[in-house]
């Protein structure tokens, strides 16, 4: 079932960057793209982690409340950067997590890296060790709401 | 004239990210600065693709984005294991 | 007006991150701005319409000269040593060739002149009946895998052996090192 | 121009805007570690805005679902490409300069 939605999702790829609808250059496409499944699947690259189709329900709930938050960080980045006194209080926070799995975890860490203002440095098991540029961001993600909606994420696959 | 602000934007961004890439002052600060010129140059190809009218070549600005991560992950492996292939770890003085 | 601004401010950029090459000692900063300098080399020669080229100049700059490069770094630690006298012989050479080059130019047609010979030889046919004759629509790949086939698969052939000759090399080198270390 | 035109040429000049601003943070903060947080700025809302700003003037045509996937692979890249860079200068032992130390005072 992974194996077909993997191969639906490359042919689609291909014919979004061939543009040519003839039946010939579709073939390929599709033969293409069962060749390369095969290949994966001898790699053994066709599981949860290298194609999570499983997650795509819940990503559309969550991936637009982390645009928001996106768009809010990289705001506040920004007043940071223009602002003539530079006003940073870098600060290196160690925050719990509370996935179960190892691609949740990898959700959380990306989700602090993605938002400008929080770097996760080192994923660990149970908590990250993040740098944040002002204390105030710091505080806001100890808050763990991100972190409660990733596990939510995560569960409801 | 649609695309002049951004392309001007984009080409200032260029020139202060080149600017930090010369300064440092260590490697990483260095690795950043082009990891984000990529980021900066794949977005100025895909403006002046639509520029010259022809968007249907966004692919090249697609290449782009999977080489810059490529390349930055190539020096970062390097500069932690001293190798691409295998772990096998170098020390200090010959990485200073 | 813009692109040409454009392709202008990006020639000035890979003009300053050359010299900066070649004045940084420490050679991960030289590997690192050369992959700065791929990217601009790409990005200006997609601004001129060279699609193909740009994307050959990102893949091989960008992508696997970094990586060749850090192999080498590997071999020969990352300092470059101080040249031993001032390179004044050396720069009169090049600066004398580079002069001779731009003075070349000038006897080449305007860029991008419909009129010059190589737009007036085969190129229109390619154009014209290219797709018809081969069926690929890309015109660029009829003609490399089509019109100039034999030339192609031999050059394939040349970097296919060269691949595979590297890769003997490194894998040797690599068994002796296990040999000797722990 | 139409106004969708004015829209986009909105979006872009928005998208280039913070594309500098990260720039501009990239150069004036202290430290690598603060320079991370400038950089991405430049990696989601400068690169968001001007890929939606195109978005917008292609329409709906295969450009577009281009532009979509050059999005998502800056989405999926971008932190994993920061992350390898934060953790590798950190097992480098850059130390980050934190708020109790002598403020703007850098190597």
């Amino acid at each position: 079932m992974r194996k077909v939605s993997a191969a639906v999702s490359l042919f689609v790829f291909w014919v979004l960057l061939s543009g040519y609808f003839t039946p010939f250059l579709l073939t390929a496409g599709a033969l293409s793209a069962i060749a390369v499944v095969a290949v994966a699947r001898r790699l053994e690259v066709v599981d949860p982690e290298g194609h999570p189709v499983d997650f795509s329900g819940s990503a559309l709930r969550y991936w637009p409340w982390l645009g928001v938050e996106i768009v809010k960080s990289a705001w506040d980045v920004s007043k940071i950067i223009v602002h003539p006194k530079l006003p940073i209080s870098p600060a290196l926070v160690r925050v719990k997590n509370t996935q179960v799995s190892a691609l949740g975890r990898v959700v959380y860490a990306n989700s602090i890296t993605l938002t400008p203002g929080t770097v996760t440095i080192v994923a660990g098991r149970d908590e990250f060790l993040v740098h944040a540029l002002t204390r105030a961001g710091a505080e806001s993600l100890a808050e763990g709401d991100m972190d409660r909606r990733v596990t939510r994420f995560e569960g409801a696959q | 004239m649609i695309y002049a602000p951004a392309i001007v934007a984009l080409l200032v961004t260029l020139a202060l990210a080149l600017v930090r890439a010369f300064l440092g002052p260590t490697l990483f600060d260095r690795a950043l600065a082009v990891n984000a010129i990529g980021t900066v140059a794949m977005l100025l190809l895909a403006v002046l693709e639509f520029l010259t009218g022809r968007p249907e070549y966004t692919d090249l600005a697609l290449v782009y984005g999977l080489l810059n991560v490529v390349g930055t992950i190539a020096v970062l492996k390097f500069f932690r294991l001293g190798d691409l292939g295998h772990a096998s770890p170098v020390d200090d003085e010959e990485m200073r | 007006m813009i692109e040409t601004g454009a392709v202008a401010a990006l020639l000035a950029m890979l003009a300053i991150v050359g010299v900066a090459i070649a004045r940084i000692r420490n050679l991960f900063g030289v590997v690192v701005l050369s992959g700065a300098y791929s990217f601009i080399m790409a990005t200006a020669l997609a601004a001129l319409d060279a699609a193909d080229v740009a994307m050959t100049e990102a893949a091989v700059g960008a992508g696997i000269s970094t990586v060749l490069l850090l192999g080498a770094l590997h071999l020969v630690g990352s300092l470059e040593a101080k040249p031993a006298r001032r390179p004044a012989w050396p720069l009169a050479v090049v600066i004398f060739t580079g002069l001779l080059v731009a003075y070349g130019t000038h006897g080449l047609p305007a860029f991008s002149d419909p009129q010059s010979p190589i737009h007036r030889h085969v190129a229109p046919r390619y154009l014209e009946d290219g797709p018809r004759e081969t069926g690929v629509p890309n015109v660029v790949t009829a003609v490399l895998a089509s019109y100039r086939g034999y030339d192609t698969l031999g050059e394939t052939t040349v970097v296919f052996a060269a691949g595979i000759g590297v890769i003997a090399l490194l894998r040797r080198r690599r068994r002796k090192d296990g040999e000797g270390g722990p | 121009m139409t106004p969708v035109e004015i829209l986009a040429m909105v979006l872009l000049a928005l998208g280039g805007l913070f594309c500098v601003i990260g720039a501009v943070g990239l150069l004036r903060m202290p430290d690598f570690y603060t320079r991370m947080h400038a950089a991405s700025v430049i990696e989601t809302l400068g690169a968001g805005l001007v890929i939606a700003g195109l978005m917008l003037l292609a329409g709906l045509t295969l450009a577009t679902a281009k532009l979509a996937i050059l999005g998502l692979l800056i989405f999926f890249a971008s932190p994993t490409a920061t992350h390898a860079l934060a953790k590798a200068a950190h097992e480098r032992g850059i130390v980050p300069v934190l708020e109790g130390d002598a403020s703007g005072d850098e190597k």
